[in-house]
């Protein structure tokens, strides 16, 4: 292989290496897409409310 | 202060009740001990090699046992009244000095022994003894601060090999590099440049974990 | 409130404000809207189905783990207390607190006396012992003693710093009919000279707050 | 959610911009001297942007790190690991064209070459991240823990990166772009291959960050 066919592959591993992780990346992408449009952004169900109510305070009187 | 000393002297009345360091460390010495003597025989080996090795079998003991100081703490649940007693630097600094004090026992134990089934001349004993206690030093502070880490996540044990490991990069080739001078007899002055890297690399590790370390005990 | 010597001066009139508390983990909402106000004196009772989140409000209320949402004053006259500095008035009793089984309970009180800069002396440490009925226990290791013996350990745990606020998640779980009542002198005590707030679902208890906060809807 | 990924005018530009330099590092310049093989010599112009951007990866790693423990903004986590994971690309991507350069200058692929040495241990150090990253089940837990980890690692990735191999000798050319041995002609396509490989960097790590804002409303739903 000649000098120049080696900076060709350097090249191209770099460039396979990008390639592989954007094309992740978009499968990423739709994958979150498809999920967000299955479950759009409904709202997280609220929590019980808490209720506070006067006690009788009988501690201490035994 | 007084704090991280409370700390420190609970940490080693409890490893000295139920040993669960000592041991892992004493077997993991030993058994490391009579494999790289039984693998060296009686040839003599250079200084580097030996110094390596030296430096290997320090690490895998320290990785073997400095965990155990937080997961201890996390697997009995002690670590709720820790937290609610204790400043989160005073824990640090008190974990700290006992993982210090139980690699240091450790290697003065281990060392000499090495250099004895290695038949290794020690040309400058002091510098030796200088690179082994600001190594113990680097070892145990990384160790501190990833083992806080871990106990904190899942598969506790198996993760600190993993993540102390690379930190310790810097520490072992310094650490090596001096111990290769010290076997070889080399003057204090011909060190310095691994002797100023294992000092500074202590000291930023001490620091940067006092600074993060609340983030990782409290939630 | 007897200063201990030597140990930080510990404050007597500490006031609890909660407003528009919430928690949840992802998506899962334990509560929300909770808020109170408590001065010394007054004691608030916190109940709910099991997992409505009792356990995590008095965590949070121990400055041990964040709110989703809403805010938590404690005040010392007028000034606010830094989240850091929350320990020290706080004393909790809670069956996920663990001792050193290793150590002896005198061990125990000695080691989280001295890491809270305090100076107690065996004596005192035998009378909290002796308060919470295990005044010959003293030698003992903690991982010897019965399901029982610990609450009371984590009693006597809770109030060695003399806490201003004390939260109790389910205090009387475990305990024996003496043990019941040691438990509730503690929490009488508390009521008389700090806040109190206890978790529970027994319903006698339920009985005793000023307040009531009920989780879970 | 601020844009994704780059405009379309910036696209061009970083299509166009890599295209030229590429161009220029095969036609553009002559063999250079000093080098066993001279015209591969020319594998610098994509081996040393590369392994700068794994380094500027491990550093916005570190930076966000620093900014998600100060505010607790799960914004600045999505960041710390976008960061990491670009730096962990290119650092892969490093070491690849390392190794190829390594065999055409001096034969060997693989010779423990102080600076090969320190870019493995570097993927060691944030493969550990990524680690434990997945070993933390609890969203806030998960980037507290891995941003002290982050910050914790920056101190052997710079030891790795710029101490290591100085301390020890190195048959690395690296020091040739600093003390200006390269020709002219050379330091203008080196410098652009540079800007065009930084701005390659940005495009995909904002892709990236988009990929993590997406993924963490989708996974707040799937929680329940």
């Amino acid at each position: 292989m000649s000098p120049l066919h080696e900076v060709m592959v350097v090249v191209l591993v770099i460039w396979a290496g990008l390639f592989a992780y954007l094309w992740r990346l978009d499968t990423r992408i739709r994958e979150g897409a498809r999920q967000q449009r299955e479950a759009p952004g409904d709202q997280p169900d609220d929590a019980p409310e808490a209720v506070l109510e006067p006690g009788p305070g009988r501690l201490g009187e035994e | 202060m007084a704090e991280a000393g409370a700390v420190f002297l609970k940490d080693l009345q409890q490893e000295l009740r139920n040993r669960y360091a000592l041991n892992a460390m004493a077997l993991f010495a030993i058994t490391t001990l009579v494999v790289v003597g039984f693998a060296v025989g009686s040839q003599a080996l250079p200084a580097s090699v030996v110094a390596a090795l030296l430096w290997v079998v320090l690490l895998f003991t320290a990785v073997a046992s400095l965990s155990r100081v937080f997961l201890r703490e996390e697997e009995t649940g002690t670590a709720l009244a820790l937290r609610l007693a204790v400043e989160p630097e005073h824990v640090y600094l008190g974990k700290l000095l006992f993982n210090v004090v139980l690699l240091g026992a450790m290697a003065l134990v281990v060392a000499p022994l090495f250099l004895a089934v290695m038949q290794a001349r020690v040309g400058n004993p002091g510098l030796l003894a200088l690179v082994l206690l600001l190594g113990c030093i680097g070892l145990a502070a990384a160790s501190t601060i990833v083992a806080a880490i871990i106990a904190r996540a899942a598969a506790r044990g198996a993760l600190f090999g993993g993540l102390a490991f690379p930190l310790l990069l810097p520490v072992l080739i310094a650490a090596t590099g001096g111990t290769t001078r010290a076997l070889e007899g080399a003057p204090l002055g011909a060190a310095w440049a691994e002797l100023r890297l294992l000092l500074s690399f202590g000291v930023v590790m001490i620091t940067a974990s006092l600074l993060l370390f609340e983030h990782v005990w409290n939630e | 409130m007897r200063s201990p010597d030597g140990g930080p001066e510990v404050p007597a009139e500490v006031f609890l404000a909660v407003r528009d508390l919430a928690k949840s983990f992802g998506r899962l909402g334990l509560f929300r809207g909770v808020s109170f106000e408590l001065s010394p004196g007054e004691a608030l009772v916190v109940t709910g189905r099991n997992g409505s989140g009792k356990s995590t409000l008095v965590r949070i209320l121990c400055g041990l783990l964040r709110p989703t949402r809403g805010s938590i004053e404690y005040r010392v006259g007028e000034r606010l207390v830094p989240g850091r500095d929350v320990k020290r008035l706080v004393g909790l009793v809670s069956p996920d607190l663990v001792l050193y089984e290793e150590l002896t309970l005198l061990e125990n009180l000695r080691f989280f006396a001295r890491v809270r800069g305090l100076r107690r002396s065996d004596m005192e440490l035998q009378t909290l012992l002796t308060q919470v009925g295990l005044e010959s226990e003293g030698a003992r290791r903690a991982g010897t003693l019965s399901t029982g013996m610990r609450q009371r350990l984590r009693f006597a745990h809770a109030l060695l710093h003399e806490p201003p606020v004390l939260l109790l998640d389910e205090p009387t779980a475990n305990l024996d009919d003496a043990g019941v009542a040691m438990a509730r002198a503690c929490m009488a005590r508390q009521r008389s000279r700090g806040i109190l707030v206890v978790a529970t679902n027994n319903r006698e208890e339920l009985e005793l707050g000023d307040q009531i906060l009920r989780l879970g809807g | 959610m601020e844009r994704i990924g780059l405009s379309t005018g910036w696209r061009i530009v970083c299509g166009a911009w890599m295209a030229g330099v590429i161009a220029a590092a095969f036609i553009g310049v002559g063999p250079a001297a000093g080098f066993r093989e001279p015209e591969a010599a020319r594998i610098l112009f994509f081996h040393v942007p590369v392994a700068w951007l794994a380094v500027l990866g491990f550093l916005g790693a570190t930076f966000h790190a620093v900014r998600y423990l100060r505010r607790r903004n799960p914004a600045a986590d999505i960041r710390a690991v976008a960061s990491a994971e670009m730096g962990f690309l290119f650092c892969v991507l490093a070491t690849l064209s390392g190794a190829l350069f390594a065999r055409v200058q001096w034969g060997a692929a693989w010779n423990w070459d102080p600076r090969q040495t320190s870019i493995v241990a570097l993927l060691l150090v944030y493969a550990a991240y990524f680690t434990l990253r997945s070993a933390v089940a609890e969203p806030e837990r998960r980037a507290a823990l891995s941003a002290v980890y982050a910050i914790v690692a920056t101190l052997p990735m710079l030891f790795l990166v710029f101490i290591l191999p100085r301390v020890v000798e190195s048959l690395h050319p690296a020091d040739t772009v600093r003390s200006g041995g390269m020709s002219p002609d050379y330091r203008v396509v080196f410098f652009a291959a540079l800007g065009a490989f930084t701005l390659l960097y940005l495009w995909i790590y904002r892709l990236r960050v988009a990929v993590g804002e997406l993924e963490r409303v989708a996974c707040r739903h799937s929680m329940k």
